[in-house]
């Protein structure tokens, strides 16, 4: 199989989304890019380059490059999928939901519960998302963590090319909202992606590591780092782990983590964004509540502290979490 | 402009359902039998009709927090609507959304929105869409002079234009933004001017008056549906309740709001007209003015009946699937 | 002592941080009322009545009514705090973080951090929280859950008038930048509430019960719930809990929690939030990671279903936790 | 307007100061000295220099993702800030920051800013708190043509109005908001009246011309410091660079860099206009250029020298206490 980097799959899941279905359009800023210049229309792509070619293969009615207006990206998309449109908006940078989080959480996710259920509203906002870059406080932030809180949206963050690929067209394709955020840190990441289109259905874990010692629940970037600490614990201690990357946050695959924690018995969750409210907490507390009795050591929750992100390389680098720390994390509760 | 019989009657009747509908919700939420938060349009009815008199079912509407009125002259079912404000699960949104959040998707009702300038983002996708598919409808959202200072409302203005979509931006000037005035709240001598600053068109009619109104929406709609963009309608009226339903209403001047039932009210000023011109007899708008207050009472009456909604439906309609 | 309403004793905080520092002023949307018009300046004191009179009292230049506009009422805060005031500004209801929250999460709670630590950013914002109105989907959500996950904000929720006071006067007082949720479901609800200034330090819980068997976490509106839930709970059954109030949270006072926790070994957290990454499951979690070998019971999460808020009055009251599923929660732990 | 000797070599070394700073921050991120995002001011410093030249201590700007000239001509430490570039922990923000984010609150500048529009908002409250505290201080917002689409932008313009408070919005048009042109993102014709629609005046210079800008921002800040209100200064001018370090530029048309490098450098046509003056002699400029790349070197050696943080200053500065 061709090995392909999470954005050129990312890409190529847009070229395919758009091939198929008429309805589906892309508009962002500089999604094309050049726009009004003197220069190229469809130069850019994206300033991550991931939507390359769509203005070229689809032009200007559907791939569609819009000013500095986030909220009215956003509101636009929505307009045009309660019309019956398949919008795909990209947010640049997804700690810039901070300036349309009205238009994502108190419009788009509400709809159609205000409605009574009259309404559907299948979009999709693509978002770069975390750290890795020294790309400091406001460029750094996960996110999805925060709009996971959100109920009437769907959240995905894939962890690799293959997974990144099928989720979107499955998000391309569900009648319901849903955020997508990719790991910019993994945007040259290469794994093996078939080259046809295929989904791989939202609220369903993968799980790269199969163990019986310890559940790691990681996700998006964690997820490799988690990978290899696990893969380092078993050549240096022994230890085997069930590694579950949940590639949506919501719906969550609640079944794959609470059966593997009840058949461990402990529990590690991974994730970049800070302790408080986020993801580790919200899968730690699902299984003291829901498999207390199958646990066997204190839950642990690795992530980063209570601040913003930094800029320098070597504060971001000990602001997210490590392989080392994961490591540390497992060999305690394996303990 | 001219307008044959069933026009008329038609307009007045969509003005005068409006009104009985907003005085007898009035009535029944200070009677306790309405909860939330209930914002009323009575007042402004020429203002929603004379603009929704010239759509079809293709083309949409988005409302604001004073939602009745729009919803009604884009074709609502009153009854439902009644029903929503009652929080009934036979409600248009089956008691989930309620006053702030009546919609009808399949009318092109995009709702109205709790949020102040939620609505034109929203409307310029509407567009976008019909653009993107080469249809000729267009996209109607409706803002209050307050609304226009929320940094939505001016993207979605600015993005309108940059796009060359059929958004029609409608802002009712009732002078209030809750308690403030827009002689405070907007800070430009002229509102029309910041508007049309933004590479549009706006028109500008009374709107206590149905056929100034109508002529003004017409053109804006015209020049949108005729592939040249965005364009605005601005209108001042005189609403006769306060803010909310409960407000004190201390910022009117003495005799305010006797002056605007006298002076702005768009069905005394359709009336007159019909007795001026003699297009209608004052017979048949008496005539419908009965027949509407029947419609409301029944409205009403299906309210208090209608089913109460269940716990089990509190965490239905979501999602479409999860 | 004197009896007063939540939005009396609020009301007299913010008069007397006013009389006692001219650096303190209030902005917001019809925080006094009535500008520009035929009627009365100062005739709205906010939608809730909550600034009433401080118009009159301190005029115009300290009382200051803004557009429709709270991207840039929060920014105006912030300005005025980094160059040395301590603005208190209003955003009538939490829900309305959706327009602001840039100014709030990426601009207010990031400002110290990216400066290395030389700026300070001193200011309140006061917002309306949760549900009880029948106000709908769009004004009626808590967001304080939302907030807490913000390194570089403090996030307070009182829920009871003598707290509320004092701790509005101690988040006016501090040098970080405070979110203030008022829950509006308690504006009318009296209790006694001394004339004098005084402060509640933010991050020091209040324990309204003590008990054995059970420890019962609870924020704002929901404290009330609870110690009505705990009190039939002992008249019927005998069964006593600790319950704590955190009032913050964040900083969030983890050590009354924990030894509470270690005291009954049994958890019960109760908040109107839905479910996903809020504060029952970080409350939760913590006492899963730190109080792991003390625990007895599954942990409890009490709180709102994955769904927007309703309108209808059946459905918001089958929407918020109430006293029988309170009761519920802790008789199941305590079995 | 006339200069004194001693403002012309400041200004000049200001703006030389800049540009060396700029096109040295680009040869060390093409080598791998500087991480992060980082955007360059480089053809754009008349237009800080000729605004900051009438700051005072008591007067605050905010800035833009493009910070460093701002900063620079606000009086920034060029030193802490190549250390900040370099992310040392004796950076002017302890490396924490890095150049999206390089601020100096005791030299009244509140920051670069990652999110576009961010700023404005702000600036309107140091204004504000300038007019509370009956001081005559100005508060400047810096935008770029592509910013002045995003709704905080137009919110604090108009806030700014309402409350009649000395702030200056700034607006530089380089022509470009990323890899899209002010043609396309902008939808009026004419962005200064726009802005102008909002309720105060704006001053149009060229943004290459030290003198114009100086001349332009001097009547706004006049206006301001008087109790006016608000005010606007709209330049244009080219960016040398692309738009962050590493953009391919595709949306050039052919030669244009060259022929903005050309035309559009404010260095040379101060150089011009001191030639045809004789106000200043070659020499002297030319001393200035030297001293400025000796300053530069030094930053950049001090910078590489510079104590790397250590991981436990990751979590301290969040709060003042907590
Ligand atoms: C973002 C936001 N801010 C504030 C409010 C509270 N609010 C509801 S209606 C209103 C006034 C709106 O004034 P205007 O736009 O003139 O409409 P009108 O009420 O006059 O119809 C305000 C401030 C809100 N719902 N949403
Ligand atoms: C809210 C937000 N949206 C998008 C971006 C990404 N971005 C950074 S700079 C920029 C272009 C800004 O253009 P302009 O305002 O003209 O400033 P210039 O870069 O030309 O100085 C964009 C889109 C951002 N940082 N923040
Ligand atoms: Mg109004
Ligand atoms: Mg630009």
């Amino acid at each position: 199989m061709p090995k392909k980097t999470m954005r050129d799959a990312i890409n190529e899941a847009l070229h395919q989304a758009m091939a198929a279905d008429e309805r589906v359009f892309v508009i962002g800023e500089d999604v094309a890019g050049g726009n009004g210049s003197n220069g190229r229309i469809g130069c850019a792509g994206g300033v991550f380059g991931v939507t390359t070619g769509l203005y070229e293969k689809f032009g200007p009615l559907r791939c569609i490059d819009t000013p500095i207006s986030e909220s009215a990206i956003v509101g636009a998309a929505a307009g045009a999928a309660l019309v019956g449109l398949r919008p795909v908006a990209e947010i640049m940078f997804a700690d810039f939901i901070g300036v349309c989080m009205d238009q994502i959480v108190n419009q788009i996710g509400k709809f159609r519960y205000m409605f009574g259920g009259k309404s559907k509203c299948p979009l999709v906002i693509r978002f770069t998302t975390g750290g890795g870059f020294s790309a400091a406080a406001q460029h750094s932030q996960s996110m999805y963590q925060v709009m996971t809180a959100f109920p009437g949206l769907k959240v995905v963050v894939p962890s690799n090319a293959y997974d990144a690929k099928g989720l979107l067209l499955a998000a391309i394709a569900d009648d319901d909202p849903v955020l997508f955020f990719e790991p910019k840190a993994l945007y040259q990441v290469a794994c093996e992606v078939p080259d046809e289109y295929y989904t791989i259905p939202l609220g369903q874990a993968a799980m790269p590591r199969e163990g019986d010692d310890v559940t790691v629940v990681a996700f998006g970037q964690m997820v490799g780092r988690a990978a290899q600490a696990i893969d380092e614990l078993e050549a240096e201690l022994g230890i085997t782990c069930d590694l579950i990357d949940p590639r949506s946050t919501s719906p969550l695959d609640e079944e794959t983590i609470l059966e593997s924690v009840r058949a461990t018995g402990r529990l590690v969750v991974v994730d970049e964004s800070p302790p408080r409210c986020g993801l580790t907490a919200d899968v730690a507390a699902m299984a003291a509540e829901r498999v207390f009795h199958s646990l066997k050591a204190p839950v642990k929750q690795v992530c980063a502290p209570h601040s913003p992100v930094p800029f320098s390389p070597e504060l971001e680098a000990a602001y997210l979490p490590s392989v080392e720390r994961i490591k540390a994390a497992i060999r305690e509760t394996a303990a | 402009m001219s307008f044959n019989r069933e026009q008329l009657l038609r307009a007045y009747r969509q003005m005068c359902t409006i009104r009985v509908f907003e005085d007898r919700a009035h009535a029944e939420i200070m009677n306790g039998q309405i909860a939330g938060f209930t914002h009323l349009y009575a007042g402004q009815e020429a203002n929603a009709v004379g603009v929704c008199e010239h759509l079809g079912a293709g083309d949409t509407i988005i409302s604001t927090h004073r939602g009745h009125g729009h919803c009604i002259a884009k074709g609502a079912d009153v009854i439902g609507m009644m029903k929503e404000l009652w929080g009934s699960s036979e409600g248009l949104c089956k008691g989930k959304g309620g006053s702030m959040h009546i919609a009808d998707i399949d009318q092109g009702i995009l709702g109205a929105n709790g949020i102040v300038a939620g609505g034109p983002p929203i409307s310029v996708g509407a567009a976008l869409a019909a653009k993107i598919r080469g249809r000729d409808s267009v996209a109607i959202s409706f803002s209050g002079d307050g609304s226009v200072n929320q940094g939505t409302c001016f993207e979605a203005m600015n993005l309108a234009v940059v796009l060359k979509v059929p958004a029609i931006f409608v802002i009712e000037n009732n002078y209030y933004s809750e308690h403030t005035s827009i002689n405070y709240a907007v800070g430009c001598k002229d509102l029309k001017a910041r508007t049309e600053a933004f590479g549009f068109p706006v028109f500008v009619a009374d709107g206590s008056d149905f056929f100034a109104v109508y002529e003004a929406a017409g053109k804006a709609i015209a020049h949108a549906r005729a592939g040249n963009g965005p364009a605005g309608v601005f209108c001042e009226m005189g609403r006769f309740h306060g803010h909310f339903v409960g407000d004190p209403e201390g910022y009117r001047g003495p005799g305010e709001v006797k002056r605007l039932r006298q002076d702005f009210c768009c069905l005394k000023k359709f009336r007159a007209r019909m007795e001026q011109t003699g297009e209608l007899a004052v017979a048949e708008l008496d005539d419908i003015d009965a027949a509407v207050n029947v419609l409301i009472d029944e409205a009403v009456l299906a309210a208090r009946a209608a089913r109460r909604p269940v716990a089990a439906e509190v965490a239905t309609d979501v999602y479409v699937n999860y």
